[in-house]
């Protein structure tokens, strides 16, 4: 069950052009910067992405905005990018903005295989448009459904050789929901580990939802609102 | 007119010990500086944190620990970290007791909107709209009048909504009101400000009962 | 934010008859055992539980059965109980039954404030009768409803005075899904220790889903197949 | 005729390396005991493990370790534990590459019945009706007859029905068996049992090729 492979571009080697990617992240904390990379290097096109944020001009995702290899981006929030706002406001990129707790549980639907989900979130807005609802106790919810992913690229703090994966802090965010939604599931770790050295109590992703995994490199970790008090 | 630090100061008075309470980016994330001392609150952030701390000393900043605002942070003894399908699982189950956030416009049956101006502004909902589904008391932070000086405090909202009746009280430079059936119900008038502004002040339907106290900082 | 009570009596001093409880373990593994021990001792009767299995004859719920205080069970698995046969076949016990993860997700559907889920279990047979099928993708589905109660009781390997919560092994099972789906959580724990003790990487239930905890004590935890290898 | 070691033995033969496989209670928790050396699997258990190994050596069992069928057990190196909901999520997402698990009766269509014996028995289905209904890939095992010699391989079931044209191969005593639109399609007989012996003790509609080899073990 060794699902280790040599590095990031050995991972996405099969990403071919057209395909739905899913990369975990909330702005730049917990995004997998090997694979972005790769992918910025390997330079696949008409890509459609669903990620919480599209990075910053120079950082995450906005590599990709950058090279045009993105079609369509499925975000809740996008505001800290200006070539975002250009391509969107220019029509050359297609966006679908929807709230943030939707976009997570209907990860978490298809990694538990769940067609649908109910939630509150965006009745009565334009994220209601063309949406079932259903009124439970009196209240008003969308039907949502579930999403899955050719490829879900995800960033763990520690993993082992069979692919189960810990978290580490606010890092955790979407990339838990997003390794079990993807069709394929490649985690990139800080530290990857022989089968055994995790505690079985603590692990978040349990392997059987992840396909491949590697050591990443040269972390940058890039802080976007650097807040800090007097000492 | 209350400055923000006032208006933060102002929502403060809200809390009540043990609640679990989730801050907005803004002026919202500023009533955590005036938490009074013997009162317990426990704040959540939504990408996936309770007992969420004050910002670091400079230097000790983690990448990998920040808010919802993508500001750096630290967390408090008995903090615990989820992924964001339970973060807003626990919001919309009810579990976090106040949610305060900011907003463009409100209207007088609690209406909300805050996350687009159309042509303007695509910078998208955030949890905005899962916090305002289902929070069971929202308070919404807010200056009264746009620059121009037009009223953000209407009969219905101009701006695309980003919920449905949800807000119960706001706090803006001028005033506190409740939301009810009688629409924008003044409670407290701003140091200076008299009732007379507030009405005019205010597009939505507004009620003014028989004493409106002054707020003393 | 302190919500630790001195004992199991204390923390079910106003769990009252006719009241709905869920009760957290498999089999006799993970349950709380102290709580069920001052229910018993308590005697409140009518109790409507929901718990993945009825104990035996003599430990786990088997001893609020024995005392004839449950009226009803909503259980997956009931097959180590004589005395709960008897009481079901005699008619003095109501039954439903419903698939294990049925019972789970609808568990967590609460606690994570969804009205409804889908699922394919119990398609075309007994436990789809009066309830909504509907079709994704050409797959069959029975619409579900989310389980509330009056008070969750479940057991914990390790617990702060916050209320957070982690489990051990496979004692964890219903556990953190019935605690967050009650009106009411309460905690008892083998080991309480000072808030900030507990690594935030590694709780499994986030105190803001528990409202009462205590440190329980003379844990039996009964083993109900024994089975060994040969040295 | 094929013991119940046997049929787990031939059971085993499905195995491919790098499967999750969730095995029922009974006859195919023995198939862990024929894994090929070379091939690793790794065992799902419902209750909430990943990576279950064998029975632990007397005297170091863990009341907190125990298998879906609530016998102790231990774990081998790359185990994980998770709750119930995730347990079942995986199951329902078709992580799990095969089950193996019993039936009472199965019917030519796929339909499978395990759960309950009205009037008589009233144990539960547990985890049965979420495997059947979501796994890719079921195998059953089980007797060809009941002891009175009536065939459970049936052109429909009789007792109440646990899940819809799901199993897709049966292990009896007798036989292997695919399921299709065919109905039973005789794979391979036990040592010793000829096609007769089959054709008469099988109710249910039964496909048989030219050539039915014989197992050998």
């Amino acid at each position: 069950m060794n699902k280790v492979v040599a590095n990031a571009h050995a991972a996405i080697s099969d990403v071919q052009d057209g395909m739905t990617l899913m990369l975990g992240g909330f702005g730049l904390c917990g995004i997998p910067e090997n694979l972005i990379a790769a992918l910025v290097q390997k330079n696949v096109k008409n890509l459609t992405c669903i990620s919480n944020n599209a990075g910053v001009d120079d950082f995450g995702i906005g590599l990709m905005l950058q090279q045009r290899q993105v079609k369509k981006m499925i975000s809740s929030y996008v505001g800290e990018n200006a070539e975002f706002e250009r391509q969107l406001l220019s029509g050359e990129l297609e966006v679908e903005l929807i709230p943030q707790g939707t976009l997570a549980t209907r990860c978490m639907a298809a990694g538990y295989g769940m067609p649908a989900v109910f939630t509150p979130a965006g009745v009565g807005t334009e994220v209601a448009e063309g949406k079932e609802t259903r009124v439970f106790n009196g209240k008003t919810y969308l039907m949502e459904m579930a999403f899955e992913a050719d490829f879900a690229l995800v960033k763990a703090w520690k993993g082992d050789t069979q692919g189960n994966l810990i978290f580490r802090a606010t890092a955790r965010n979407f990339n838990p929901l997003m390794a079990m939604a993807g069709k394929t599931t490649i985690a990139e770790v800080e530290e990857l580990v022989p089968a055994g050295e995790l505690d079985p109590d603590a692990i978040h992703t349990p392997g059987i939802y992840v396909h491949r995994i590697f050591q990443g490199k040269d972390y940058e970790k890039r802080i976007e609102q650097r807040t800090v008090k007097p000492r | 007119m209350l400055n923000k630090e006032q208006i933060a100061q102002r929502i403060a008075r809200e809390l009540r010990n043990g609640m679990y309470v989730n801050l907005g980016i803004g002026i919202p994330t500023l009533v955590a500086n005036y938490v009074p001392e013997e009162m317990t609150i426990v704040l959540q952030s939504e990408n996936g944190l309770l007992g969420m701390g004050p910002f670091p000393f400079d230097g000790e900043e983690d990448p990998d620990l920040i808010n919802a605002g993508k500001q750096t942070i630290t967390t408090i003894p008995g903090s615990v970290f989820f992924d964001s399908a339970m973060s807003f699982g626990m919001i919309r189950a009810g579990k976090v007791d106040l949610t305060v956030l900011g907003a463009m416009e409100v209207a007088d049956n609690g209406d909300i909107a805050n996350w687009k101006i159309p042509g303007k502004m695509v910078k998208g909902m955030g949890g905005a709209m899962d916090l305002v589904a289902s929070a069971k008391n929202i308070i919404v932070a807010m200056q009264h009048c746009s620059r121009d000086g037009k009223s953000k405090l209407l009969s219905s909202c101009t701006l695309p909504i980003t919920g449905l009746g949800c807000v119960k009280k706001v706090v803006s430079d001028l005033g506190v009101f409740d939301i009810d059936h009688r629409g924008f119900v003044l409670l407290e008038r701003a140091p200076g400000i008299s009732v007379e502004t507030i009405v005019a002040s205010t597009e939505g339907r507004l009620f003014v009962p028989d004493e409106v106290p002054e707020m003393t900082f």
